[in-house]
């Protein structure tokens, strides 16, 4: 949050001296200077690559917005596909061998249920059926989809072989990672809530972003009075507890909105909150900055002050506003878990990762349904993933590090 | 200093005014007020809500005068006469409630403070020292899992954990049978044996930040020339490092907890709600559920002033701790 | 129903006649088992326990109360048992036992604290409803006479009953009650209701110490039954003696310091502050101080600051069990505040408490209890719900967009949607199995059960969905929704509570999909409670996701389904507030004739007492809602259960759940009883 | 006293080891140092000097490390009830964390470093820091710790020094700082003193007075001073033995004056040319600076490191090979081809009338 604030690391900075690889003896010297061919991306990826945990953060990262790009050919059935026989139908293991008559062969199938209704108990009893095996296959037709609303096509990552053309019903049970309380697929339901998720996060940090640069700029550039009033502001948002300020704001949002309108609304109230952080961020690079040489050359070579921001001193801090960035989507995404937790948030139908652990949010999914609890871990690994990423990035980034 | 302090503390009177009027703005936000919810509610029972009923409550609410004048009462009760209102729900002083309720909000945030240092100062230091050593990998992931996991839902799982596995009582702070005993040692450890769920849950959420600032502090620190000096002085590695780079490293550290405190009390909120303890996060969201606005209002109110005065503080203890900023100011 | 009530209620006139000609304590008292048989049982059934219970009265009074005040008698701190009974006390028979004393029950409770509480122990009216809710029986009120245009009702209370605190219960209290409070503009604005026919609020006489007497201007049959229901509980909540000292017409000695010590306002506000209950939100239940009549009494008030409430038998309860013991049996009552069901839920599976009947006991848990019944120790009891319907789809014949209006006025356009609906379908995924198809209609064992009202149009028959819905609006667009005259596609949002009924919106997504393959195109608007109560008060929305209480008790509620009056119309609000004001918030609009003679129906219903004509005119209001077809329904709701630990005794196996039947007090709590 | 050994460094070689490479900062560094004198090394920035230095204290930063070679200290030590025994410690082989090392530091050498603002703690007081050296090496109480550094505080001609204990960084000048950290340094009598650039960051003015000063403190603690530098100027005011380095080896060693005024290798030779003197643009001379720029340490050049750069270049031969060292007469040695043989001695006369 504040590493940027650190009054004592500005010596460094005045010494002005170039980029420079890792070579200890430096950080204590003369002020000679000297240029390396390598680009400051060169660089910044150097150093990227050795933290080991980002470089895994990384791959996760484009793992998870690859889910989101491509989660209608991802997921087995739509979001909202239900089955009325197979609510609550525990995760069936995939098989990819079969014994057939000539030996085991790549067949990949899944078994079948037997279910039985338990009346006092009210619950399904799904009982494992060795002898059927519902055939599976990868790249296999299932129910047609528009991919971002261009193109048709029916094709699914992986699917029943057989398949009903319905797409509102699952009649052929492939739950791989089990079904929901209205027998939906678990592991579909959670492709959508990704896309989602993790849209929400990216559009929320785009909002942030703009307002944390412009009024973090502005505030760092200008000083004096502007500052001071753009300072209390945040210290002003910052000091109202997040929750009654969802609450209002959520609140707020006009009933008529449809849910993607809702959806966007949401992002608005939690960028409208996560901004500060950014702005002060950036609020202190330019604090740093506005005294640097080159940009007081640049102002004296006659730019005008927005292309003096926009072309001379943003660019000297963007890695290290992206890396801020990719720290903050984390934060929308476990805020619009929190929202929906209050039920505040996005609402079924819209799929989300939230709306997922609501559903699942309850001691009947933690005793007897727990892989309803699987969104939770996608949460996890996103939140994990970016966090390291964003590490990474700052390591990266910072020019003065090590 | 003391003029230092001074002029934080005129700095304030503006935000806090604001904070009042937005406090009460927020919880005008919502469409109706508590007799909407409370007719809401009570038509979720199926209970018939009669004309009559409706009208002594709103008589006796005073909830058909406009805004403003709803504002001055309430802001002129707390300047005037340090009356914070009265809930509707609960039928008490606003301040009865909200005292009652801020102790052992203090005392669950204080325990998780200490628990998020316990935890995040040593991975912090340690991963600075050791960066991207394996090391550094494996107690940042620790760190970090806190963070990653909804409070909401590690609540839940620790909760059937607790339940199922050690057969413990959960929800609250006491197991039924020291609820009405006297306070001994054995009520003590029963109260622990509560309180370390929610210290754990809220506490690990808060540590990956921790460590995070305390990583970047101290790899700041870590390379500067003063290290070199003491440890050309002969310094041991371990005193070297605690006496100077994490001294100095510190230092920005405690300006943070003046933030860390109301993302304690938010974080509170929500594990509090799950665990059904006693805490001013429930009480909060109640009253912003059912618009309680009078509850609602004070408690945004005090929540915001403490989190004004603990950056305050914070600003403070910084100063106090650093003789650059104490000596320049 | 009516008629036994009728019969048996005429038989107690003459049965507490003689009774308290004895001088003994004697009502019709309630086994399930008598109330289903023949009126004629009734007799012998409550006499046998009334010539048992006089005899050892007086000597054995020691043992008929609870060691708790045993001790404090032979002290002196408290007047013997004798002195503090009436001298006619109610006699409860407990449903399996004669219980022991003694024991704690541990009550969760989330939401609103007082209504649960009340629930369970605080419904002691003048008369109460027997635990099947199929009567009306005496409860604070040892007899009654009523004359025979049921506009007067004379009462007669228990003599020698007293408040906790020991002072006596009179005439008195009630004329307090109405007078100075419920007629005090100051406190209450408006006379409740329920309290007034044709326009003229009740006259209430005291006749003497324990006799009062109500007088309405005009016949008022369902008197009783409002007296049975929660509406009437505050009567009773007002001890003259303890709430005097607050108010402005009675204390002139000492009330502004009173008023000014509590920092409160005025002697209204700080008489609020110390009194009422539901009628008023008021916190009379966190009063310390307050006399009540009930089985148990405050010691530590719930509030803000304490997660838990704490109750403790009360020595002036003026109840007893067919031995003559005083009840309750159950020392004291712990009700811990849960604000998370599912604290609630581990709670109870851990066995920790005994008695668990809402808020944690949706259908999709019970498997969770089911396997845990042994180790919990703990089994279940069946709550039927007072619903017409497991969920009532209200499209709204008054809304303010005219396209739909038009739409949804259009009866065929209602019944191809319901012929869309695949309730089996819905039934197996939402309601595990559980239910049949079913319209908004009295449940089977309702005396208003009828066929076609429950079961018109309830067939899955797409086809003749299709028929119908493309004869209205034949044209389509390109995803195949239907297009209104307008040329805009037929679409609407249903509005629900989604924060209180999450399970509702699964239905609706099903629904959704139906309807969506006939071509009309339904969103699902889930919204706070709040929000729904506003725009519901403004008339501002096409259609809702609505309750349906009154399948048992239809009497008393017909607005759901049968027809437009009162709030849980919202099928067709505006007409509904032309009759009846409600809430006094949606613009009435004047309902077309059928409708308005439903209304003068329901009127009539009210007014007679004779038991036949309520019959006679209920059926043509039936008549009328099968040919209105007001809304569409989805199944039968097979009602929920309660949970109790397998030593707490004389829990009925089944109970109804009703705001109006406020369960489980009518079962008796004060019987039940724990065993070591 | 003077004249004996104090240290000897032998085949010195520390590398940094990075991801991307290894980096042999110091490669094979030997040169020894006497008792009482003050020895210089010079070199560009790059070259290994501070390395070199921080070699000696085995306080080189990670990834760096000594991999090879010998740093033998001759110590004196005064054991009580005994005479003075002479040790001779290789600090090459002791573990950086250990003991022995740590008695070394701060004791029997110490050092100082080039920025004086934040080679000290910015939040501890300067008699913190003083009498933490101290006490870290003598076993004295806290009063006469403190008693001595205000003692060591006036002789490094700080006024006020019992005030000046509590007093921070920030609150004093550049050269107070340096004054404090070499009062600091002297704390225990260090039988050497590293001095790492001390005067760099310093202003004219100030940084002749800091010399001046250590050269006072030389004489009275009797001790022998280490003096890294890039500047010439300092080098021909303070040093007995010159060390030039160039790329982590010796180009050339030898006394001060040797060194100024024969300088063998073409490398000492370019850097002297590059000494700005007064009148030069009078006489029409231009300034030279040495061609080029230092290598990527990830890719040293093969044969003589300087060949890049040299003017002398012989192809074939300097990017061939590794120059060995070669005597040039009584502690002068020079690492250079050109006077592998007679013609490399007849070129290099022409390149000295060059300079001329």
């Amino acid at each position: 949050m504040t590493t940027e604030v650190q009054p004592v690391s500005r010596e460094n900075k005045q010494t002005g001296r170039p980029i420079e690889p890792v070579q200890p003896e430096h950080a204590l010297q003369d002020s000679e200077s000297r240029v390396y061919v390598a680009s400051q991306y060169t660089l910044m990826w150097r150093k990227f690559r050795k933290h080991r945990l980002a470089m895994f953060g990384g791959i996760v990262t484009i793992a998870i917005y690859l889910v989101v790009i491509f989660a209608e050919f991802l997921a087995p059935f739509p979001s909202s596909a239900f089955s009325s026989q197979y609510t609550y139908a525990p995760p069936q293991p995939l098989h990819l061998f079969d014994e057939t008559p000539d030996g085991m062969r790549f067949a990949p199938y899944v078994n079948g249920y037997k279910v039985e209704i338990d009346p006092v108990a009210l619950r399904r009893t799904f009982v494992v059926d060795p002898e059927e095996k519902i055939p599976v296959s990868f790249f296999t037709r299932g129910t047609p989809y528009k991919m971002w609303w261009l193109f048709k096509s029916d094709i699914h990552l992986v699917g029943p072989i057989e398949y009903d053309a319905d797409p509102d019903r699952i009649k052929i049970p492939v739950y791989l990672l089990g079904a929901d309380r209205l027998g939906r697929d678990v592991l579909s339901r959670m492709i959508y809530g990704t896309r989602i998720s993790m849209t929400i996060g990216l559009v929320g940090v785009a909002l942030s972003f703009l307002l944390g640069i412009t009024l973090g700029g502005i505030s760092g550039y200008y000083g004096g009075g502007l500052d001071n009033i753009i300072q209390r502001a945040i210290e002003f948002l910052r000091s109202i507890p997040t929750i009654p300020l969802w609450m209002g704001l959520a609140a707020a949002l006009p009933s008529s909105w449809s849910p993607l309108q809702v959806f966007f609304g949401i992002t608005i109230i939690l960028s409208l909150i996560g901004w500060t952080g950014l702005a002060r961020v950036v609020r202190g690079r330019f604090l740093a900055l506005r005294t640097e040489d080159f940009v007081m050359s640049a102002r004296l070579d006659g730019n005008s002050e927005f292309r003096t921001i926009m072309v001379h001193m943003v660019p000297s801090f963007f890695s290290h506003i992206i890396a801020s960035l990719t720290l903050s989507i984390p934060g929308m995404i476990l805020a619009e878990t929190s929202l929906s937790f209050l039920g505040l948030g996005l609402r079924s139908p819209v799929v989300s990762w939230g709306v997922l652990l609501q559903e699942a949010q309850n001691i009947r999914s933690v005793a007897t349904a727990p892989w309803l609890l699987v969104p939770g871990l996608a949460v996890v690994v996103a939140v994990l993933a970016l966090n390291f990423l964003g590490d990474g990035l700052r390591d990266a980034a910072d020019p003065y590090g090590r | 200093m003391l003029q230092f302090i001074l002029r934080r503390v005129f700095y304030m009177i503006p935000t806090l005014f604001v904070i009042s009027l937005v406090s009460f703005a927020i919880i005008q936000l919502p469409p109706g007020d508590y007799l909407t919810s409370l007719v809401a509610s009570m038509a979720a029972t199926g209970e018939t809500v009669d004309r009559a009923a409706l009208a002594a409550l709103e008589q006796r609410y005073g909830l058909g005068q406009p805004v403003y004048v709803q504002y001055w009462k309430w802001i002129s009760g707390i300047l005037l006469h340090g009356d914070f209102g009265q809930s509707f729900e609960w039928n008490q002083p606003v301040s009865t409630l909200l005292w009652g309720r801020l102790a052992l909000t203090f005392m669950i945030s204080l325990f998780t403070l200490f628990f998020t240092w316990i935890v995040a100062f040593p991975i912090g230091i340690f991963s600075a020292v050791r960066q991207y050593s394996w090391g550094d990998y494996v107690a940042t992931i620790i760190g970090y899992v806190g963070l990653a996991i909804p409070n909401f839902l590690i609540a839940l799982i620790l909760m059937y954990v607790a339940f199922k596995f050690f057969n413990q009582s959960v929800g609250g702070l006491f197991s039924p049978e020291y609820q009405d005993a006297a306070w001994d040692w054995a009520k003590l450890w029963d109260l622990f044996k509560h309180l370390w769920i929610p210290v754990v849950i809220i506490g690990t959420a808060g540590t990956a930040g921790l460590i995070r600032i305390m990583r970047a502090n101290l790899l700041d620190e870590l390379h500067k020339p003063y290290v070199v000096t003491a440890r050309a002085k002969g310094l041991s590695e371990e005193r070297l490092l605690l006496k100077y780079p994490v001294r100095v490293a510190l230092n920005p550290f405690v300006s943070t907890v003046g933030w860390t405190l109301p993302a304690l009390v938010s974080g509170e909120a929500i594990v509090s709600i799950v665990l059904s303890l006693p805490t001013t996060g429930p009480l909060l969201l109640r009253a912003l559920m059912s618009q309680d606005m009078y509850l609602a209002g004070s408690f945004i109110m005090l929540l915001s002033t403490l989190t004004v005065i603990g950056t305050l503080l914070s600003d403070v203890l910084l100063a106090w701790l650093d003789p650059r900023i104490r000596l320049t100011q | 129903m009516q008629n036994q009530f009728y019969r048996l209620f005429s038989l107690m006139l003459v049965l507490s006649m003689v009774l308290s000609a004895c001088g003994s304590a004697a009502t019709p008292a309630a086994a399930p088992e008598a109330a289903e048989s023949a009126p004629a049982a009734a007799e012998p059934a409550a006499a046998a326990p009334a010539a048992e219970s006089a005899a050892p009265a007086q000597e054995a009074a020691d043992s008929h109360e609870s060691p708790m005040w045993t001790e404090m008698v032979a002290a002196g701190t408290l007047p013997p048992l004798d002195e503090r009974l009436p001298k006619n006390p109610r006699v409860v028979e407990p449903l399996e036992s004669i219980g022991q004393y003694g024991g704690t029950m541990r009550i969760p409770y989330g939401g609103s604290w007082s209504s649960r509480l009340y629930s369970f122990m605080g419904n002691e009216n003048l008369v109460v409803w027997t635990p099947q809710w199929d009567d009306i029986i005496p409860n604070v009120a040892e007899s009654w006479e009523v004359n025979e245009d049921s506009s007067e009702f004379v009462f007669h209370l228990r003599e020698g009953m007293r408040w906790s605190d020991g002072e006596l219960f009179t005439a008195d209290d009630i004329l307090f009650w109405y007078n100075d409070i419920a007629s005090n503009t100051d406190i209450n604005p408006v006379i409740p209701s329920w309290l007034i026919i044709a326009g003229e609020p009740v006259v209430v006489e005291k006749i003497d110490d324990y006799t009062v007497k109500f007088s309405f201007a005009a016949p008022y049959g369902l008197f009783l039954q409002r007296l049975a229901t929660p509406d009437a509980s505050s009567m009773l909540e007002y001890p003259e003696h303890y709430v005097k000292q607050f108010h402005g017409d009675y204390n002139t000695e000492n009330l502004d310091e009173l008023v000014e010590a509590a920092s409160q306002p005025s002697w209204v506000e700080l008489l609020q502050s110390k009194t009422g209950s539901r009628d008023n939100n008021g916190p009379g239940w966190t009063n310390l101080d307050l006399p009540v009549l009930y089985a148990w009494r405050v010691t530590e008030p719930p509030g803000g600051n304490s997660t838990r409430a704490v109750l403790e038998r009360n020595p002036y309860y003026w109840k007893v069990d067919t031995e003559g013991n005083q009840l309750p049996y159950v020392d004291k009552l712990v009700w811990d505040f849960l604000d998370d069901p599912n604290v609630m839920m581990l709670r109870t599976l851990n066995g920790e408490v005994e008695f668990m009947n809402y808020y944690a006991n949706s259908l999709q848990n019970k498997a969770v209890y089911f396997d845990a019944m042994v180790e919990g120790d703990f089994r279940f009891f069946d709550q039927v719900r007072d619903t017409a319907n497991s969920l009532m789809l209200h499209l709204n014949l008054n809304t303010k967009n005219e396209v739909l209006r038009e739409a949804f006025q259009n009866k065929d356009f209602r019944i191809a949607l319901s012929y869309a609906i695949n309730r089996q379908e819905v039934i197996d995924t939402v309601f595990v199995g559980q239910g049949i198809p079913y319209q908004g209609a009295p449940k089977p064992t309702s005396e208003y059960y009828n066929e076609t009202l429950a079961t018109q149009y309830t067939e899955y028959d797409v086809d003749q969905a299709n028929q119908i819905l493309d004869g209205i609006y034949p044209d389509k667009n390109a995803d195949g929704i239907r297009l209104l005259p307008s040329g805009d596609p037929l679409q609407f949002d249903m509005i629900l509570d989604a924060t209180r009924f999450p399970d509702w919106v699964n239905v609706l997504e099903l629904v959704q999909i139906y309807w969506k393959a006939v071509g009309v195109d339904m969103n699902i608007g889930g919204i706070s409670g709040d929000l729904l109560e506003e725009r519901r008060k403004a008339n501002d929305y096409d259609a809702t996701a609505n309750f349906s209480d009154g399948g048992l008790a239809t009497i008393l509620n017909v607005g759901p389904f049968l027809s437009p009056l009162g709030r849980g119309s919202t099928y067709a609000p505006a007409w509904g507030a032309w009759y009846d004001l409600g809430d006094g918030a949606v613009e009435p609009q004047e309902p077309p004739d059928d409708v308005k003679r439903q209304h003068e129906l329901y009127d009539m219903v009210k007014a007679t007492a004779d038991l036949d004509l309520q019959r006679q005119y209920m059926d043509e209001i039936i008549d009328i809602a099968i040919d209105r077809f007001w809304a569409i329904g989805i199944s039968l709701d097979m009602g929920q259960y309660g949970v109790v630990k397998n030593n707490l005794h004389n829990v009925p196996l089944s109970m109804p759940e009703s705001w109006n039947y406020p369960d489980p007090f009518p079962t008796n709590t004060s019987t039940y009883w724990l065993s070591q | 006293m003077a004249g004996e050994t104090l240290l000897e460094l032998k085949n010195l070689k520390t590398q940094f080891f990075t991801d991307d490479g290894v980096v042999r900062a110091v490669d094979g560094v030997s040169f020894e140092m006497k008792r009482g004198e003050t020895l210089c090394v010079v070199g560009e920035s790059g070259c290994g000097k501070s390395v070199t230095a921080r070699s000696i204290l085995q306080i080189v930063d990670y990834p760096g490390r000594v991999v090879e070679g010998q740093i033998l200290f001759h110590r004196q030590r005064q054991e009580e009830g005994k005479s003075e025994v002479n040790e001779i410690i290789d600090l090459a082989a002791l573990d950086p964390r250990s003991r022995a090392i740590r008695d070394v530091r701060g004791k029997d050498i110490s050092m100082i470093f080039q920025e004086p603002m934040t080679s000290l703690s910015p939040i501890h007081t300067i008699g913190d820091q003083i009498i933490e050296a101290i006490r870290l090496h003598l076993p004295v109480s806290k009063e006469e710790a403190e008693a001595r550094a205000v003692e060591l505080l006036r002789r490094v001609g700080i006024p006020r020094p019992g005030d000046r204990l509590n007093a921070y960084t920030f609150q004093l000048s550049g050269g107070m700082r340096q004054r404090a950290m070499i009062a600091m340094s002297l704390s225990c009598n260090p039988s050497l003193l590293i001095a790492d650039e001390p005067t760099t960051a310093l202003d004219v003015t100030t940084q002749a007075q800091i010399l001046d000063l250590m050269r006072e403190l030389k004489d009275e603690f009797g001790m022998s001073i280490m003096l890294i530098t890039h500047d010439l100027g300092v080098v021909a005011e303070m040093a007995d033995d010159v060390v030039v380095m160039y790329l982590g080896t010796v180009a050339e060693k030898g006394d001060v004056d040797s060194i100024f005024h024969d300088p063998k290798h073409p490398y000492t030779q370019a850097l002297l040319r590059s000494i700005p003197k007064l009148g030069l643009r009078a006489q029409g001379i231009r300034l030279d600076s040495i061609r080029g720029m230092v290598p990527d340490p990830y890719n040293r050049p093969g044969g003589c490191p300087y060949h890049t750069r040299c003017d002398d270049f012989m192809p074939g031969l300097c990017d061939k090979i590794t120059p060995p060292p070669i005597e040039m007469g009584e502690e002068r040695l020079v690492r250079c081809l050109l006077y592998g043989d007679q013609k490399a001695m007849a070129d290099q006369t022409q390149q000295t009338v060059k300079v001329r």
